[in-house]
């Protein structure tokens, strides 16, 4: 992509952004998925791309094909959509080709994005927020407006990013290791942050105890299990679950209703409590 | 507080929450934590709301929308729960059971929204054949806005209405063991939000970190900011140690 | 008790800890805080056992058996010294001091042992002759053992059916300062077992681990059980890494 | 090793681990070490692989050769040598190879099997029970056993691997980076462990002290060190007598003889104590 | 104690903190921290002399001399504030804003002596075109001592001849506000060290290092002398595996 | 540098690192820098390598040439001057030679001892010095002589080393990958250091307080910031004069000034304090 005087201002490019932003998710279908908030987020620019009345039908019919992606890190991906139809309009282009980067995009992007974004970030920050909540801190509320604020700047930075390099740049960024040093970076994060947190919130303990006979004193189980490791029966409980998912497919309701099972018999006999 | 102005918050805050409309502004807006502190304030102790709110959050942090699927609907259980919880004046570890099976049931009303949104999306397949702007963003934004009101407001006024005495009947007959069962289940049940996450990360040689930070709160007594702090720390290091291969650090 | 029943009863644990049957097995057997409880046990107060055994232990965690080669015998010093130490209501560190000499001794005991085995050995080599399958057996274990029970047995039941009586005369007359010289001593004799496995492990480069592990006990107050478990995590995030060349972390 | 059906069932290789496993030690002589227990093992196995006499006789007598390994790790060679007769009896190999690859490896494994498994696994499993029984707690009995049961299971695990891969891999997986990737891990986990228990376990503190002569007050010298660097002592202990053994040989008695003498000093003085 | 004595001593000790005589034997007795000792024992009170010299030298602890410049002077600052302090009973934070600009005066007493030293400098060039070794020496070290002692020991016996009466007249006439305010400035000025420091170290990609640092005192409660032996730790692996490619650890 | 019979002992090297210890800075002028105080340490070894008066007179001039850098690793170039003169007197060098040397690895070797000794040495032992002494522990005074004694050692040992190398194995040092792994291990050490170092000394924290009108009670703003982020003030104070330094310029008496009149008005307004 040549230093070329570019036809979109900033400007018009951050509206696309912000279509995108508002509506990425509201018709959400069965059928075509983002495909209708894809193309109103392409319109507007669109229009001035084409002010031939042909070519703008055909390019918003082009737009509302399939799609589906991460929103946040997806933005990148409206920024490459209007530089590639500013070469189209050039002649540079065929709509194929438009339609093709956009399929081979959305792939890899919504693998990283939902990882990056809604399996950390959110999950990282929420998390944050429950533990001042459980605190009666109303800090909590600090976290989740920070998540809405994150997805918007990310999502312009990228959406400005790919409208820059347009369609070649891109695909370069994914094959290079940054993406994968930031993927694993994040998965140090994310990973350490849930030992934290399910530490502190996953609560499971054994009332059992025994009588020693000489003495009378009571011990209890639980006692000896911290000794050994403490949050023994947190850790069965999270990798148990671990286990079931990998291995025994993710039935939702199904494990629900044996935890839900196992914890009225086990509190039946007084194992848990 | 008369239920009926506790169906129609709920049922506002459950549109809301799931509204979709920002992305990222929706999704906090409908955190349970959150909602909680809204709840909170309207039956005048928000702190309790917090507490309830992170309480049932715990269960859907890790919670992914891969592909437009919700799985679970936090934002559903929170809606019902948390008012129950309030009017009945429930322990935290019933508010997590109650809200359980109406997080399996938010995941129902997302099909329907999904498919009712097929009226819009070939509706805007004519605005594009017409060239016509507007008419794609009505059918983009504002069409399916409307429809997903209904939707999203309906049930949870409804349930609303009812919730807190169906619950009531129920607790009085519950025997002493299924309410301490229901407790247990209600400690355990965060644990499938945190075994997702790990099985979605799903890189098994790093996770030694989960175990890091697991037994960094047992044995050191830091508290998961800290732990915030030093795994940004510990991960930048990877990051820019990786990013300037040849450099030493 | 019994001078007679306690010599028996330490001999046959000398035997059984030293008798290699099962390898670790027998390891863990003749492992002096296991009988330490044992002995405990035996005079009814098992957690002061546990701690005498422990402190002997402590001198041998890093003996290790190269080439065939006992270079210390823990076993033998907790068969005298933790029985002694019970008669005589001795303190951990006298008890400690005790056990050091017959640490030694039984470095010459094995050899006797593996003196005697030649027997067996050639026995073995006419029996592989002959095609003699159960005869191979009986020279490899049984013939063995049977020798290294009067071998092990015997002097520990001398030994305990005069040791404490000696030892009772020695300390009587020793001025005060020996008695605290000995229990100095007791303190500083575990330095030798660890100085051994550092040596052993012989990674100059890795020795600030070393130092990461004594700090951490000094100045953070983690217990060794959490020293484990944070070791375990960065032993394996190290093998993962290394293992997979190429991949980040 | 090729996949073709192998004369020896799971259960028969298991047997020969279970002797080897029993009598590895036992009839250790300063002559030959464990060959008659390594003969042992082969023995029953022997006889299926060869059912002429004379070629079991002389089997028997092969493996009552010299041979000296590490039992553990080292009962990966029972494997290997119950595969190696296998393909002689085939007429594959010779006598000579086989006696040839078990002295060849017997060296390298002894060096990873002290390691990890009397340096390493023995030290921090015993370790962890001299800290629970110093504290009075029954839960120290639960490690000895632990050893136990790590070196059957790994013995058995191995040797079934030696069997099935035979004579070719394992040197391999030798020469690979894996095993050194190991011992350096164990390492870490090893010294991070004595570093540990030796800040517990050591105990050397001096009972010096003076008085201010304006104030009247004791100042300890124990107190001031401690401000320093905490554990001074403790390490000057450590590290003197690893100078000791690296510098002046391992000369253990004299060594223990030294110690007893300085403390009987220093006590004497009051320096220590 | 007479003003005189204090203002020779004070005198003595910055020479001897300036005179650069040994290079770091110079920079150990004018470290801000030594000077407070001194002045200590002098004023009856070495502890609360220390605790003045430390206060002080943190603001210093990241200057360095590169290229001969001297860019703030903590010796000289340190022999006026510490002195002043002592003589009018100040606390430490503005013992602390006192000293700030007499560092900063003593950037510019520097500049005399390295001017004056140009005369030494050519009455050397003399010297070696006659291979005077002797002449070498003197102008090399002996003279331009005696001068600097010239220009070290006056302004400061001036300055402490006068400065406790100045000082105190001051501190009289001013408003609370300007008290606290000065006292806020004195626990913000350290700041300057620190950021120094990190600019001059200029490794963005390690300022993790740093924060980690920091948080391990805020959120472990961990002492910097801990720190120190951790970061050690930390830096002796860091150096080992760097040069050890190949190996793994 | 062949391994041949050398001229000078180990003393005399030794001799003229003790004059450039002494001496190194006491006639720093701006004109040449530290010229005198190095042809002083060179003086009294020129002479017993030059017997001959006109060649001793040209290279004490050769040394008083500008010259500029740190001392402490700087010792190193006074060992591989001696070197070089010596050749020199053997005829396989020039006096150019010498110089040009000099030049060439003043500059790096500044950089490497001012980062190493100055800024970072000197800030970890008196960062140390200080937090013992605001404890109110003598215990502050060992540490400044450590680090003269540092110098001392540190100096002596590269000035032998610089002589027994000569003039080519040292450049090739620096260009090694050691210095630079060096200087990342100190920098990490310093920058954990100085992290540990501020949050103790840098002080900054707000009396500012509201009162819930409910229930009457006051809640504290420092407390707030403190479970959110402890020492974000602090951070904010250092970090806001590392972004003044970077980007506004190193003007040090506008810093003092600024920071000053900050701390007042924030009195005044009780925002700080
Ligand atoms: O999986 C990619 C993507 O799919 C859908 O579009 C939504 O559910 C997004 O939240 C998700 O990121
Ligand atoms: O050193 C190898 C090996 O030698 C002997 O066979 C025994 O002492 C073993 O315990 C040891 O592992
Ligand atoms: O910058 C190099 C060097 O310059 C001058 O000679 C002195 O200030 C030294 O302290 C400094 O190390």
């Amino acid at each position: 992509m040549t230093e070329q005087k570019r036809l979109l201002s900033k400007k018009e490019v951050n509206q696309s952004h912000l279509i995108w932003y508002l509506a990425a998710e509201t018709n959400n279908s069965y059928e075509r998925l983002q495909a209708p908030s894809f193309c109103a987020a392409m319109a507007r620019n669109l229009r001035k791309i084409y002010p031939n009345d042909e070519d703008y039908k055909e390019a918003l019919q082009r737009h509302l094909e399939f799609y589906n992606t991460e929103g946040t890190i997806g933005s990148v991906v409206v920024g490459i959509a209007l530089a590639m139809e500013e070469e189209k309009a050039k002649g540079n282009l065929t709509g194929d080709v438009i339609t093709g980067i956009k399929l081979g995009l959305m792939g890899p992007i919504a693998g990283i994005g939902d990882t990056l974004i809604w399996g950390m970030s959110k999950a990282i920050l929420l998390g944050l927020a429950c533990t001042f909540a459980l605190q009666g801190s109303p800090i909590a509320l600090i976290f989740p407006p920070m998540f809405s604020i994150l997805i918007f700047v990310l999502g312009r930075y990228t959406c400005n990013l790919g409208y820059k390099l347009g369609s070649e740049a891109v695909p370069k960024l994914l094959k290079s290791g940054t993406m994968n040093t930031l993927i694993t970076a994040a998965s140090v994060l994310g990973l350490f942050m849930m030992g934290a947190l399910s530490a502190s919130y996953v609560k499971v303990a054994t009332p059992l105890n025994w009588v020693i006979s000489s003495t009378g004193a009571a011990i209890g189980l639980q006692a000896n299990l911290d000794a050994i490791l403490p949050g023994m029966l947190q850790l069965l409980a999270i990798f148990g679950i671990y286990w079931y998912f990998t291995h025994k497919g993710q039935n939702y309701i199904k494990l629900v209703l044996t935890i839900l099972l196992i914890s009225i018999v086990a509190a039946f006999f007084g194992i848990l409590g | 507080m008369s239920v009926l102005l506790i169906a129609v918050v709920s049922g506002l805050l459950y549109f809301l929450g799931t509204s979709r409309i920002g992305y990222g502004l929706s999704s906090a807006i409908g955190a349970p934590v959150t909602l909680g502190f809204v709840f909170g304030l309207m039956f005048g102790d928000p702190i309790k709301g917090l507490i309830l709110g992170a309480s049932i959050n715990l269960l859907y942090l890790g919670v992914v929308f891969t592909g437009g699927n919700v799985p679970s609907d936090g934002c559903l259980a929170a809606c019902i729960a948390i008012p129950v919880a309030f009017q009945l004046n429930l322990d935290v570890d019933t508010a997590v059971t109650i809200a359980v099976p109406f997080g399996i049931l938010g995941s129902f009303i997302d099909q329907i929204r999904r498919t009712s949104n097929l009226i819009w999306l070939h509706k805007a397949d004519d605005c594009a054949a017409k060239g016509d702007q507007k008419g794609i963003y009505w059918c983009a934004m504002i069409y399916p806005t409307i429809v997903a009101f209904a939707i999203r407001f309906i049930p949870v006024f409804v349930i609303n209405m009812f919730g807190a005495n169906v619950v009531q009947t129920i607790l009085t007959y519950l025997p002493q063991f299924i309410i301490t069962g229901l407790s247990v289940a209600g400690g355990i049940l965060p644990a499938i939000g945190f075994a997702v996450i790990i099985m979605s990360i799903g890189r098994k040689e790093l996770l030694p970190y989960f175990f890091m930070g697991f037994f960094a709160v047992k044995y050191l007594n830091v508290g998961t900011m800290a732990c915030a702090v030093f795994g940004i720390c510990i991960a930048a290091l990877m990051y820019f140690k990786s990013n300037k291969k040849g450099e030493v650090a």
